[in-house]
């Protein structure tokens, strides 16, 4: 191409030259080597975690155009746990496990604190080598209003929290919290947890991170006839968590001891004999300023409060009622496409989207600002929905989002 | 949702049940699922599924390497048998959990209720094969024993998870909580 | 082989030579194919597909986040343009290594071979999104500097590897060996 | 179940009691908790290892049954390393690189040493962090002749081999190798490498594996212009190598130098303008009784020598010419198949079969014995394909062999 120029320009030599000349100009110049990419100061209110079991990081993608923006990366652990995100420190937090010889060897746990803007490891607290590890990864971490505290799940196979102060960067105490699991931020020094005799506790904290005390509830729910799942949905110090035949339980952890409500239902009896009930993984989602709650819902009666749902049931949690039910979109074409080399968007994905079935979603997760988006997953198809969270329109996919896994988390 | 969209959940709701982690293969499967019978190999896995089953159970509740296996009802993990291991045995150079969770199975040649006891094979990363959940009288996190999203490898030298077993501890003397 | 088959590997041969280490779907998709065009959302990265591209290029030839953007002639990795970084930087939180293999690449835009360096985004494990192989003047492991089969983060500080980018170094006096 | 049968007990007493005492005594016995399986004494001869780059780690599969024998995990390297098997130590090597931190840290590379009857690890010899890693795995560590000594291909980028004597379990010697890549195990104390300037060289060691000399060959082919691949196979001392476009050389690393014969085109002209080249990743496998080359092809012309092919094809090496041709088979059933719950076997494995398109494979391994197997497998088709290797037959596939990768290794 260059050699044939070269004899344009001797041929018809006027416009052979500016032909040469422009080409000169427009060679491409030389470009720096090492460039690395940072996030802004702040994160997005429209951006959301994808943690992944088989590449073991946790992307992190905004939901706004879909565009992966970064990832940490998880230990080797079956799941990585939640990724916590403090604005007021410009830090996120990772538990992560790790073993001296890659997946055997001695085992540490360690709480990773990275710079939100840069992604880089700053720091590490070594933690008790027993941090809980599920299939889920849901409820196992969490931040405590304030940001100082972050406790974390311990199952050894008894159950304790570890507590962590993010400004000494030191562990603080280890709770011990038999019969008890899953932890529920709910103040800057306080946490509930569920229990296996039907009760729920609330961890009070020192000021320093230390136990205070421990103050329990009645037995509020059938842990074997109708159990409640641990994985629920939080509005300040109140958190709410679903029953298997889809009761709703409203617990206040804001005073000395959890106080739970009355239940209500979000299945009618009729609804119910149709083989409607809650299911899939993090099945809940919550939206504070509308007061919108968003349950994953499968028609697969009694056990299957683990299978995918096909819709998104919508209430109205002052009102206690359905007030709309999304479809879950089809995934399949946006999660094969990109691997197949076609657009969800064209025709391949078009006949894909209309001919295969609609798998559901496992998952789901709500961003809180005003104009919510409504994240889901299935947890193993390797890419994410996004609704509009308040008319249910399906404004995207995200593809590419992964292999396997179950959270959905927006920081 | 289409009519088809339903009309495929329909036919592969069972399966997908039984599968869950991988339901979308079945139902994409089924898509191109006819009427012929074309010849084909044998796949290596699939050729002792006629044998004699365990525990005196005939076709698929009597085959450990299925997810079927009456043994699995309450499983959520890949199965020991499809991992050089046994529905009762681990996998060479792991360890199996003494920790486990528990569920309640019907045996359905003698129609008596077992407690099974699946405990985990620890200490090399996962099997990948035959990948099953299934969650009848399932509990949540709270309930441990009842809970199969744990990794109870927590007993084992190494917390690393391989894959799951199904071993007999003695008839129930309750069923399911769920029944 | 079936006629059947050699239709399909003909229709789809350029983007399995494109996609190779996920070709099958590719062909897979094809089976699927028809004339029909049914109205769909639009993904998201697909979304700015038809901008002005990168080097004054235009189409898929122009996208840094497509396998057949022209600097990736002879790439094999996950494309750090997919992965929080572009053609030319690396996602947040990796080293760029400084140690590299080259390739050849024409500019279509203006006719020009490039020298194209594609320096490993390193220290974080696998993006997994947009996974290209190119093969376009490659050579085996003994040519170190031609051979995209190397973790070419030998060079950064830790020698995980995350993804690729395709810098220009320079026009290039000679054109790529195989041509 | 057990109510309803006391109940018919009661009603019909005489039955309800023999019913009674059949069940009692077909009652499932309490079964032992804690049981691990071994392997037989001796590794079998259709036995085959698959390395996977997601699943990190190597599974060893039996191809006659199919079945899962066990696995042993790899590093958190790019791709897993060869597994070498010493029948002599009754042992299995494999080096693994981790970092202290599982992605991040400090790197530390491992020579892991298991029992090859319990497949647990009985020992390790740390080695320097600097074990090269590719996306195939081919050719960068290499067993001795006689067992006692490992060699382990260095690069960091310049390239060294690492010598571990297996007697003392010590590393002994970093021989410096600047400009040669790949190891192929020639005797005892003798491996071979191929280098940038075209050349070959025999590193010699010494009794106690340290280095002796390095010989050097003349330059016997084009590196640029048509190379040969580091994916040879072996007999003996002499290793043969196929250039991209199809001639094939024969080295001998028997003597003081290497010694290549000239090359014999594995492709006639009219092949090479229809397109045929060799392809894939491990692209050529040997079996030495027969003298005969498998060879994998395909139909991609110049720049698909990385192409997965759709056809092996036989050459008899003594005769230097083609002798068969067998077609890859189509893995997408067997691949699909337990995933989505059918049987490939069945009615929706034949019509993927007979519908879908063969993708070809990426690699392939022989068995050294006298009906000996051959194995193939796509590098992104988590199946194996076994044919008959001296009828090509299509004897069965084995699914579920994992998920990524280009290895296939006999023990």
């Amino acid at each position: 191409m260059r050699r044939s120029g070269k004899l344009l320009g001797l041929m018809v030599l006027g416009v052979g030259l500016l032909a040469l000349a422009v080409r000169a100009g427009a060679e491409l110049p030389p470009e720096d080597v090492g460039q690395v990419m940072r996030l802004p100061e702040t994160a997005g209110e429209h951006w959301l975690w994808v943690p992944d079991r088989l590449f073991r990081h946790s992307a992190l993608f905004d939901g706004d155009t879909g565009r992966m923006l970064g990832a940490i990366d998880s230990g080797l652990q079956v799941s990585p746990r939640a990724p916590l995100w403090s604005r007021a420190r410009n830090e996120i937090y990772n538990v992560d496990t790790t073993y001296s010889r890659g997946h055997r060897g001695e085992r540490h746990d360690y709480l990773v604190i990275y710079d939100s803007r840069s992604l880089e490891v700053k720091g590490e607290v070594e933690l008790p080598p027993k941090a809980a590890d599920t299939g889920t990864g849901i409820a196992l971490v969490g931040i405590l209003d304030g940001d100082r505290f972050i406790v974390v799940l311990n199952q050894s196979p008894g159950s304790s929290v570890s507590v962590v102060d993010l400004e000494t960067r030191q562990m603080v105490a280890e709770v011990q919290t038999a019969g008890c699991a899953a932890v529920f931020p709910a103040g800057p020094s306080r946490f509930g947890m569920l229990c296996g005799d039907g009760t729920a506790i609330n961890v009070h904290l020192k000021p320093n991170g230390e136990l205070d005390r421990i103050r329990r509830s009645a037995s509020f729910f059938d842990v074997v006839g109708d159990p409640i799942t641990e994985k629920g949905v939080r509005d300040g110090s109140t958190w709410w968590f679903a029953s298997f035949e889809g009761l709703l339980y409203e617990v206040s952890f804001g005073s000395d001891s959890p106080t739970p409500k009355a239940p209500w239902p979000l299945f009618s009896n009729e609804e119910l004999e149709e083989g409607w009930r809650i299911g899939g993984a993090q099945h809940l989602a919550y939206h504070p300023s509308t007061k919108r709650l968003y349950s994953v819902t499968d028609q697969g009666g009694p056990g299957s409060h683990k299978d995918p749902g096909e819709e998104i049931w919508v209430y109205d949690l002052p009102a206690k009622r359905k007030i709309d039910v999304f479809s879950a979109p089809n995934l399949i074409a946006p999660f094969l496409g990109p691997q197949a080399g076609f657009d969800a968007e064209g025709t391949v994905g078009s006949i894909l989207s209309f001919v295969l079935p609609n798998m559901g979603v496992h998952s789901i997760a709500v961003t809180q600002d005003s104009k919510p988006l409504l994240f889901m997953r299935h947890a193993d198809l390797g890419a994410v929905g996004v609704l509009d969270a308040l008319s249910g329109d399906h404004l995207r996919d995200i593809d590419e989002t992964g292999l396997s896994g179950a959270l959905l988390v927006v920081p | 949702m289409s009519r088809i969209d339903r009309w495929f959940e329909g036919m592969s709701r069972q399966s997908a049940r039984r599968v869950s982690r991988r339901s979308w293969l079945s139902r994409f499967g089924g898509v191109l699922m006819g009427g012929a019978a074309l010849p084909l190999l044998p796949v290596a896995r699939a050729a002792e599924k006629h044998q004699v089953g365990e525990d005196g159970v005939k076709g698929r509740e009597g085959d450990p390497r299925r997810c079927e296996y009456w043994r699995h009802c309450a499983i959520d993990g890949f199965l020991c048998s499809c991992c050089g291991g046994s529905h009762t045995a681990c996998p060479p150079g792991t360890e199996m959990s003494p920790v486990t969770w528990i569920g309640t199975c019907r045996n359905p040649a003698d129609g008596i209720d077992y407690i099974i006891s699946y405990n985990d094979c620890c200490g090399k990363t996962f099997c990948g094969r035959c990948m099953c959940n299934r969650n009848e009288g399932e509990r949540p996190l709270y309930h441990w024993y009842r809970n199969n999203d744990i990794n109870w490898c927590g007993g084992a030298k190494t917390q690393t998870y391989s894959c799951s077993t199904a071993v007999v501890v003695k008839a129930a003397k309750e069923a399911q909580p769920e029944k």
